[in-house]
């Protein structure tokens, strides 16, 4: 390793010479990795519109419109012809021509050309709450014109903006992974931090039961729980359990990596040197180990947030997971998961677009912070 | 097939009835009839081309001594059919009897005619009731046999009744409440007389309702060697094989629940050849040759040769099946509102159509508020005659029409339906309009005028009026849309509804327990089934959840919680058992219409709409596929239709 | 000295003209190698000496073009095939290797068949899943049209040749299972195979103990005699270069510096840097300017440190089906008294229980048995190794370590401030106010100036940072320090001013210092006493002049021989002007 | 030897009772028993439902026990041999399982196989080539198919093949080949199935395999033993492959242990959505009734492969690894 005082060729970047603080470096390494960089732009965009979701939704995500059940998409047209026929920038959609068969028991939608509804940037709506307890009376973007929704993702089968319920949906879904993962690793971090930093029996004992919990397959354990919630309690209560159940699976294994990381940096010969310094062991493990692992740690945990998301998903199909009126991406793919929607109506699937997005983002974030992670690997 | 419409039907039931000369009805009015002619018309019976080889071969009894001297003659829907063929359709997962039940399986002694309306022979050449309809005696046809040859008879029935359906440790006991405590003696082979220990003017009906197959699975023969009184080793066999004791391995090898023994004898059309066993992935039949059946041509029935059940546990895997033309006949499962544009616009690439059937159910949904209810802040207001009205005069129907059901469909209470011969105008229509306005001032003329911070009505305790609402998706997946739109309206009223999604064996739980606030189902009762199952216009059975310890006054009297009900309801009890004491149709009716009456001024649970008529798929090439056939589980849609009539037209 | 452009003159088997060398970095490019020319001829041996960083390596590398991810950029490397000792002007063509195809087939037929080399690190050089003679066969058959039994007997010859013993049994066995002397004889033996005309050597010994090195350095020169080869060594010790060498070649910064016949860059070096390394040699053959005899005290002072009967046995399982108890007896009963003021070196092989000796009297590792009784500032005695040892965290200020790795011994995520201002911290050595000066202070001790306290260690280079671990452990002002192999991770210059560093403070303070190295010509250089130390045992303490010139143990005598300086050449390496050992 | 696999089969045998009560209270967690699930269902049909007789079933069942009483009856059967009844299909535990387990192997086998032929090449791929347009895609495509979820996947496909080819490919096998003979026409048959359910889960596993195979071999292929290779004047792809590649599959090869119980669980939403007759169903199907022998035999045998996938992971290291083996 470091012993050699051969002059083998140099590989990977460039020791970095100067005053940069390590998140400094971090920061710099991350840089370089692309895809990870965009991730990241996009995970901070979702994340600001689970933030803003009333705002930046057009409609109100429970609102259903019996004229506009499964209607399709209506498409922006961002210029418009002024009367003297002259091109301006006045973004408009079409209103929808709606007829019943009643044959069928479905309508059907077809643009009327005739009907130009202009958009509106920051217009008046309905009062509401930003963040629930903001009041607020307007929008990002608004639709003039009476009776016509603005559909830009469609709606449902009761007629809801999808586009809304996907963006209302975003702040559940993303937060169960975020919430979860913070669990999973306040649980973790004590459980392996403690078995890692103490070793022996302590160890042992916490080694055997991680394992033991990951030799529970995790399905039936999730279905268990998630069934023996009781019903009657509120909503929001239900989702925190959910995500209690998650990350009681999940924790094992960033108790894994932080056990693992305990026992790596034990035996680093700068934690020994302050250890010979007089160091007392919480000082140890808050200046010297905890620093040390705390970009990894966060890349382990920016991976398990996509698993967490899928796996609500995965309750949401079972029908144990979170349930409407709750919205969030798996209550929309379960609902969009029939024949009907994928055959007639496949923009109510826009909610797995968004889930593979974010899914992929925090993949790649994940792996981006993990190369950038230790800054002074060789 | 053309569009015959249910009047013209009648005409076909009265073809069938002169031939086998007697119709429930008049046997209903105590009349004794024999029976015409014993063979159907001159010609000699015509047999499937495989059984005739069979019989070439000498492999196989001819056709004429396969028969009953008297067979049942059928005529077919719309027209004479040809042999050969498979039916194919599909079984979702794994205890889908449900699917067989409303096929091959329905095949009892009197069936329902084709309109409902009325009670025909079918294995049983006849009937003779007593006044006090106490003791019915049913005569089976001559030369009758199982599907391995042997005769049956009137002991295979008393077999049946007496000593496995009625047996208590007996899973299928329980869902033959009609023949609870019947006592069944066979005089004769042909003749089994059953005395009941209580009158039962509806017994017939219950007879011929999806129910009424039970007696007719066990061949004493076959299923005695399960059965502790015939063989003393039953038990220890049974206990041998896993089984908790003989009456389970009775019970899996004969009961109409289970389809996992071959080797039993039939009396069905089809013959089950692989089982339905929760494992298997297909289940098939094949025809029974000593079917007793012969169309008006002669041919014995039924036409098709096989029956091949796809075990599936994908709703959309059945759906993608149907859309290929791979489904020949079917509607459960895959027929819903919401799949049916799919099926519209797949019919060329599939080669079939869209039947439609008459839903028998009276409404898409039936709200009953809990007025037996434990809470009794909740008790007192749901038991308010204006608040059961306010909460209906809130609710905007023809909306829920518009986004749940495109539109089809018309606001309705709990109701018969409009075709039924029990239709009460005032019962249907009464607090169907939108007029929130009045709803609000009936809640204010009960004095529910305070409100709290977010704008609800404080009920008489001084807390908000607000109540759970647990509804399940699995049976109607419209159900939690309505109870969401429900909620919206109610809280236009300043009443909060907590509309939850559970399991439905939860919802059950909770209201055997009769802790519920209160339901959403769907209107059972708008046909036929009115008079057999009128738990929404009285507090009459277990489904009754508005008023369950009302109910139990009645179906239950001895249970420790049952109530005594109020003086109108009490009424409504009595009538109908005077209904079912009594043999006679037409005193039936009016006594129905009277309990029917009393339910629109109780006005006790609340309707939405009626439900827009469904729909089957077919493929082009099946010949005598029903048209506007009431759907119902009572009646086993498609069952009495007579299944074996369906055939694969050549070419 | 340059070679001629154009084809090589007469047996030259290898002519490398202007090379040049690059690597990607991040921004922009590293030349490694600027414009090197250098040449070798059949049968002969050519050093190429330099510190790391260099460029020798590359060099090396670039012959056979193996330089991932770097790039040739210039240059041309000839190859003359049928160049042999003494037939003068061979005249086959010459090949441009730098011309060809770094994948392509024709490169790859001379790889291993014509020049082969071996690497540094016997212990990765080889791959773990395969056995020795599998990877031998297989370079065998690369080359040669062989069937398996054929070359399975040609494999175990050349082990023979390399001097295994059993190489019938031997050839079946997993690198894993070989010490890492036998590895690099294997490793020779591959490179063997196809007996090449040049064999390249890129630090062949660096990674081995001393003895070892001498092992395979002999067996380097006998094969090569036997072959004809001719061999390029990469090295950075100049004893080797003094060692093998026919001629030599001095490279710095990408650039040969300096090259000629051996005797004469030895004797007369021409460019500074040279004469620096040919010092750095040269100064560990000889006493440091050490005070002479136990300064602070005579020989009749109570030792600062009393070591008596030290074992400590480290437990495991091994195997994977029949696991069974091991136990390495790291340290056996080893006494030892250190005097106040005093240096006592101890010097050993790898795996001879040094290391744990000096972690065993910090408190790291648990001993089984005995005492090391160390006497406080206040006259106390406190048993080092006893559970309670350290229990008070106070003796950490009068007993310091330095460590070997100056890389992994310095928090990356602390500023030099941080890192050196925490032991001040933790035993509340100084004002709060007052830690900048005091740091600033320590820093100047060390030679360093005091505005690089706000840097980050990955800021420094090798030796930098072993100073700032060193005004780390002087910041307390102890009165003993552990240095464990506080030089071996740095080059020869640099070692020699650490060293000179540590003498100085040492004098300065009054320190007393147990000096741990593998190196018997560092602890000569720094220490009066020193003990040999063998499979955990102390097989011979003394003062260091006195072991050096009359070993008494077998074992010193053997250290002390394969310091490449023995031999028929070893006398380049003496200092004309200081004559012979003190 | 036999030492250490008693040791391991003794420590097995502890975690494996552990299992077992973890298993049965999960199963009993819900509220409720088999019989009121039943229940609720029959009433869904319309059937009606005698009380005192769901009162005789459930002490027959054993269902009206403290749970400590019902968990004796049953393990001491398990242990015994004997893995109980399910109370749904109405037959032997040990039977259900023994019928699907056959179709369940294949389809899994069929799907590490077809999920390792995509992973190594890519991960291999990635590695070498690291940071080119070529590994952006590959990684891009791995996690893709971890990213899309598996029921929308399956629902896709059957779509699709439906629009596109005019085929169900639900269950396994078409109506006429499900109680056939195995023959060319068979095999064709399920070949024509199978594609849909082993592209979907390998899809599902990919990017961990691609991820885990690219940073291992990236770490291999700086190694020196490569060099050594490259002197030896080895081809580059052979010798990739001979060296790093082999050496960094062994991490990979060991987890095919870990693979053993997905047999079971991996694949319960796909087996739905795509009507597969495997265990996966039976085991979602037996939860939600409360089945529970039928469960906890099933999560048992999750359990026991979980450990025997451990054992294995750790034997096949060993055998692959000599450092291990004779270390």
């Amino acid at each position: 390793m470091l012993t050699r005082s051969g002059d083998a060729a140099p590989r990977g970047p460039r020791r970095p010479t100067g005053t940069e603080s390590p998140w400094a470096l971090v920061w710099g390494r991350f840089r370089h990795h692309r895809l990870a960089l965009v991730s990241g732009v996009i995970l901070a965009l979702l994340y600001l519109s689970a933030i803003f979701a009333e705002f930046l939704a057009p409609g109100d995500p429970q609102a259903y419109n019996a004229r506009y059940t499964f209607a399709p998409p209506q498409s922006i047209h961002l210029l418009d012809r002024d009367e003297d026929g002259s091109l301006v920038f006045r973004p408009y959609v079409h209103g929808y021509a709606v007829t019943v068969d009643p044959e069928a028991m479905r309508r059907t939608f077809a643009i009327d050309p005739d009907k130009k509804h202009p958009l509106r940037l920051l217009g008046r709506s309905e009062p509401y709450l930003l963040m629930g307890f903001i009041p607020m009376q307007r929008k990002l973007l608004t639709i003039e014109g009476q009776g016509t929704p603005l559909l830009l993702l469609g709606a449902d089968r009761l007629g809801r903006d999808v586009l809304s319920r996907l963006i209302i949906g975003t702040r559940v879904s993303l937060s169960v992974g975020l919430v979860g993962v913070v669990l999973s690793l306040a649980i973790g971090l004590v459980v392996g931090g403690l078995s890692g930093y103490h070793g022996g029996l302590l160890d042992l004992v916490v080694q055997r039961v991680i394992e033991f919990l990951r030799s529970v397959p995790t399905i039936p354990l999730w279905m268990g729980l998630a069934a023996a919630l009781p019903r009657d309690w509120p909503p929001l209560t239900i989702y925190f359990a959910i995500t209690v159940i998650l990350s009681l699976v999940g924790w094992t294994e960033l108790a894994r990596v932080v056990r693992g990381r305990f026992l790596a940096l034990k035996t680093e010969d700068y934690v020994t040197a302050a250890r010979l310094d007089g160091a007392s062991d919480l000082s140890l493990v808050f200046r010297h180990m905890m620093p040390a692992f705390s970009s990894h740690i966060i890349a382990a945990a920016s991976l398990a947030i996509p698993a967490m998301i899928l796996a609500e998903t995965s309750l949401s199909f079972l029908g144990l997971g979170l349930q409407a009126p709750i919205i969030s991406w798996g209550v929309l793919l379960q609902e969009a998961q029939n024949l009907r929607s994928v055959a007639t109506a496949p923009w109510l699937l826009w909610p797995a677009a968004a889930m593979i997005v974010a899914v992929l983002a925090m993949n790649f974030l994940g792996d981006g912070l993990r190369d950038a992670a230790d800054p002074y690997a060789t | 097939m053309t569009d015959r419409g249910l009047g013209h039907l009648n005409e076909d039931n009265d073809i069938t009835s002169r031939r086998s000369c007697m119709t429930a009805r008049t046997v209903l009015l105590g009349a004794l009839l024999v029976l015409g002619p014993a063979v159907a018309g001159s010609e000699p019976f015509k047999e499937a081309p495989e059984l005739a080889a069979l019989v070439a071969e000498g492999k196989l009894p001819p056709v004429d001594e396969r028969l009953p001297t008297q067979p049942l003659v059928v005529s077919p829907l719309s027209e004479i059919g040809t042999y050969g063929g498979t039916w194919r359709s599909a079984l979702k997962g794994a205890s889908d009897t449900g699917w067989l039940r409303r096929t091959v399986a329905y095949d009892p002694l009197v069936a329902y005619s084709f309109d409902w309306d009325d009670v025909v022979p079918n294995v049983a050449l006849s009937v003779d009731v007593n006044d006090d309809a106490s003791e019915f005696v049913f005569h089976l046809r001559e030369g009758h046999k199982w599907s391995d040859g042997t005769p049956f008879t009137a002991h295979d029935l008393e077999f049946a009744i007496t000593d496995a359906i009625q047996i208590p440790e007996y899973f299928g006991a329980s869902r033959n409440t009609h023949l609870l405590g019947a006592k069944a003696t066979a005089v004769d082979d042909l003749t089994l007389k059953i005395e009941l220990p209580e009158p039962n003017g509806l017994f017939l009906k219950q007879m011929a309702s999806v129910s009424g197959m039970w007696p007719l699975m066990y061949q004493e023969e076959y299923c005695s060697q399960f059965h502790i009184k015939y063989n003393p080793d039953a038990d220890a066999e049974a206990k041998s094989a896993g089984l908790t004791g003989w009456p389970e391995a009775l019970y899996l090898a004969c009961d109409l629940d289970n389809w996992r023994d071959t080797e039993r004898p039939t009396l069905l059309a089809w013959k089950l050849t692989s089982p339905y066993d929760g494992l298997s992935q297909q289940v098939t039949f094949e025809r029974n040759p000593y079917y007793f059946k012969v169309d008006s041509a002669s041919n014995q029935l039924p036409y098709l040769d096989s029956l091949q059940m796809r075990q599936s546990s994908s709703v959309d895997d059945m759906v993608l099946q149907a859309l290929n033309g791979d489904i020949d006949f079917m509607d459960r499962h895959i027929a819903t509102t919401a799949n049916k544009p799919l099926f519209i616009d797949g019919q060329a690439k599939g080669d079939y159509r869209l039947f439609p059937t008459v839903q028998a159910n009276m409404n898409t949904s039936i709200i009953q508020l809990n007025q037996n209810s434990e809470n009794p802040a909740l008790n007192a207001l749901f038991n308010e005659h204006d608040f059961r009205v306010a909460l209906s005069l809130a609710i905007d129907r023809q909306e829920i029409i518009d986004v749940l059901f495109v539109g089809q469909g018309e606001p309705w209470q709990a109701s018969p339906r409009p075709e039924s011969r029990w239709h009460n105008e005032r019962l249907a229509k009464q607090h169907t309009e939108f007029d929130p306005d009045r709803a609000n001032a009936l809640l204010d003329g009960l004095g529910l005028t305070g409100r709290d911070a977010e704008g609800f009505r404080l009920g008489p305790d001084g807390k908000r009026i607000a109540f759970r609402l647990d509804v399940t998706s699995d049976v109607q997946p419209t159900f939690p849309d309505v109870a969401e739109m429900l909620a919206i309206y109610w809280r236009a009223l300043g009443i909060q509804l907590d509309v939850r999604k559970s399991e439905r064996s939860f919802v059950y739980e909770t209201m055997r327990a009769n802790r519920h606030d209160a339901h959403i189902w769907q209107g059972d009762g708008g046909l036929g089934d009115a008079i057999l199952d009128p738990r929404y216009y009285f507090p009459a059975n277990v489904e009754s959840v508005y008023a369950l310890l009302w109910a139990k006054s009645l179906y239950d009297p001895g249970a420790a919680d049952a109530l005594e009900p109020p003086p109108a309801v009490r009424r409504q009890q009595d009538l109908y058992r005077e209904l079912q004491r009594s043999a006679d149709p037409v005193l039936q009716d009016q006594l129905f219409a009277e309990i029917l009456e009393i339910a629109a001024d109780e006005f006790r649970v609340i309707g939405i709409s009626l439900p827009p008529n469904g729909y089957g798929i077919a493929r082009n090439d099946m010949g005598n596929v029903p048209e506007l056939q009431p759907h119902s589980w009572i009646y086993p849609t498609p069952g009495p239709m007579g299944v074996a009539q369906l055939f694969h037209k050549r070419g | 000295m340059t070679a001629p452009p154009g084809p090589a003159p007469a047996a030259e088997v290898l002519a490398i003209v202007d090379l040049e060398t690059h690597f990607p970095l991040n921004r922009g490019t590293l030349k490694a190698v600027e414009g090197v020319s250098l040449t070798l001829r059949a049968g002969e041996t050519l050093c190429v000496v330099g510190e790391s960083g260099s460029g020798k390596s590359v060099t090396a590398r670039s012959i056979l073009n193996i330089v991932k991810p770097g790039r040739i950029v210039g240059g041309h490397i000839w190859f003359r095939p049928d160049a042999v000792i003494g037939a003068g002007n061979g005249n086959g063509p010459a090949i441009d290797l730098c011309a060809l195809d770094p994948d392509g087939p024709r490169l790859r037929a001379i790889r291993g068949a014509r020049i082969a080399m071996i690497f540094q690190e016997p212990m990765s050089a080889l791959s773990p899943m395969h056995t020795i003679g599998q990877q031998i066969i297989e370079a065998v058959r690369l080359h040669r049209a062989m069937d398996k039994q054929e070359a399975r007997a040609r494999a175990i010859e050349l082990l023979r040749q390399v001097q295994f013993r059993e190489p019938e049994t031997a050839i079946d066995r997993y690198p894993f299972q070989l010490s890492g002397g036998m590895r690099q004889r294997a490793l020779i033996a591959m490179a063997l195979s196809c007996q090449p005309q040049v064999l390249i050597a890129d630090e062949p010994t660096t990674a081995l103990d001393v003895t070892t090195q001498a092992e395979i350095l002999s067996l380097i020169r006998s094969l090569q005699q036997r072959y004809g080869m001719a061999v390029l060594l990469v090295t950075h010790d100049m004893g080797v270069v003094a060692e093998m060498a026919d001629r030599v070649a001095v490279m710095q910064g990408g650039r040969v510096i300096e090259h000629g016949p051996v005797d004469a860059v030895f004797r007369a070096p021409r460019e500074a840097h040279t004469r620096r390394l040919i010092e750095a040699a040269r100064l560990l053959e000889r006493r440091g300017n050490r005070a002479a005899g136990t300064p602070a005290g005579g020989p009749g002072q109570a030792p600062i440190l009393s070591v008596r009967g030290l074992c400590l046995a480290f437990r495991g399982t091994t195997g994977f089906l029949r696991r069974r108890a091991t136990a390495v007896h790291a340290l056996r009963d080893v006494s030892f008294d250190v005097a106040p003021g005093e240096a006592l070196g101890i010097v050993g092989e790898s795996g001879s229980g040094k290391t744990t000796l000096a972690r065993a009297l910090l408190g790291i590792h648990r001993v089984d048995a005995g005492q090391a009784r160390f006497r406080r500032a206040d006259g106390s005695l406190v048993d080092l190794c006893a559970r309670q040892g350290y229990a008070d965290r106070s003796l950490y200020a009068e007993i310091r370590m330095i460590f070997q790795d100056p890389f992994a011994a310095l928090n990356p995520r602390q500023t030099v401030e941080q890192i050196i201002a925490e032991p001040l911290r933790i035993h509340r050595l100084c004002q709060r106010s007052g830690i900048g000066d005091r740091v600033a202070a320590l820093l100047r001790d060390v030679d360093l100036s005091a505005d690089v306290m706000d840097r980050y260690p990955h800021a420094f280079s090798g030796g930098q940072r072993q100073r700032i671990g060193i005004a780390r452990a002087m910041a307390t002002n102890p009165r003993l320090v552990v240095a464990d192999e506080p030089t071996s991770a740095l080059d020869g210059s640099l070692r020699a001013q650490i060293l000179d560093l540590l003498l100085e403070l040492r004098n300065r303070l009054g320190l007393s210092i147990i000096l741990i190295s593998h190196d018997i010509g560092v602890v000569r250089y720094f220490c009066e006493r020193m003990a040999v130390m063998r499979q955990g045992e102390l097989v011979e303490i003394g003062a260091s002049d006195q072991i050096c010139d009359a070993p008494r143990h077998p074992y010193t005598a053997e250290l002390l021989a394969a310091v490449p300086r023995a031999g028929p050449r070893h006398a380049r390496l003496r200092d004309p002007d200081a004559a012979g050992p003190d | 030897m036999a030492r250490y696999l008693a040791r391991r089969l003794l420590l097995m045998a502890a975690t494996m009772a552990a299992l077992s009560i973890v298993c049965f209270a999960i199963i009993q967690l819900p509220p409720g028993d088999f019989l009121s699930a039943r229940l609720a269902e029959m009433a869904g049909t319309g059937d009606t439902v005698d009380v005192a007789n769901v009162a005789w079933l459930r002490a027959q069942y054993g269902l009206d026990e403290p749970f400590i009483v019902q968990y004796w009856l049953w393990i001491s059967g398990v242990v015994g041999g004997d893995l109980g009844f399910s109370f749904e299909l109405r037959m032997p535990v040990a039977e259900v399982i023994g019928e699907r387990l056959g179709i369940s192997l294949t389809v899994e086998i069929l799907a590490i196989i077809v999920l390792w032929a995509i992973a190594v090449p890519v991960g291999v791929y990635s590695a070498v080539r690291q940071y080119s347009i070529g590994d952006m895609a590959a990684t891009l495509f791995g996690f893709i198919g971890l990213a899309i979820p598996n029921f929308l996947l399956a629902l896709l496909l059957m779509y699709l093949s439906y629009i596109a080819f005019g085929v169900t490919i639900g269950g396994l096998f078409s109506p006429e080949y499900v109680d056939a003979r195995w023959s060319a026409g068979r095999l064709l048959d399920f070949l024509g199935h199978v594609w849909a359910p082993v592209l979907v889960i390998a899809t599902g596993g990919a990017a961990q395999i691609i991820r885990i195979l690219r940073a291992n071999l990236l770490d291999e292929l700086s190694r020196p033993y490569v060099d050594t290779a490259r002197a030896k004047g080895m081809a580059e792809w052979r010798l990739i492959l001979r060296y790093p590649v082999r050496v960094a599959m062994n991490p990979l090869v060991s987890t095919v242990g870990w693979l053993l119980p997905t047999i079971i669980s991996s694949s319960i939403v796909t087996g739905i959505v795509l009507n597969l007759p495997t265990l996966s169903p039976i085991l979602l199907r037996s939860l939600l009734a409360q089945d529970m022998h039928l469960a906890g035999g099933l999560i048992l045998l999750i359990g026991v492969l979980t450990l025997l996938g451990t054992l294995l992971s750790d034997i096949l290291l060993a055998w692959l690894d000599p450092r291990i083996r004779l270390g």
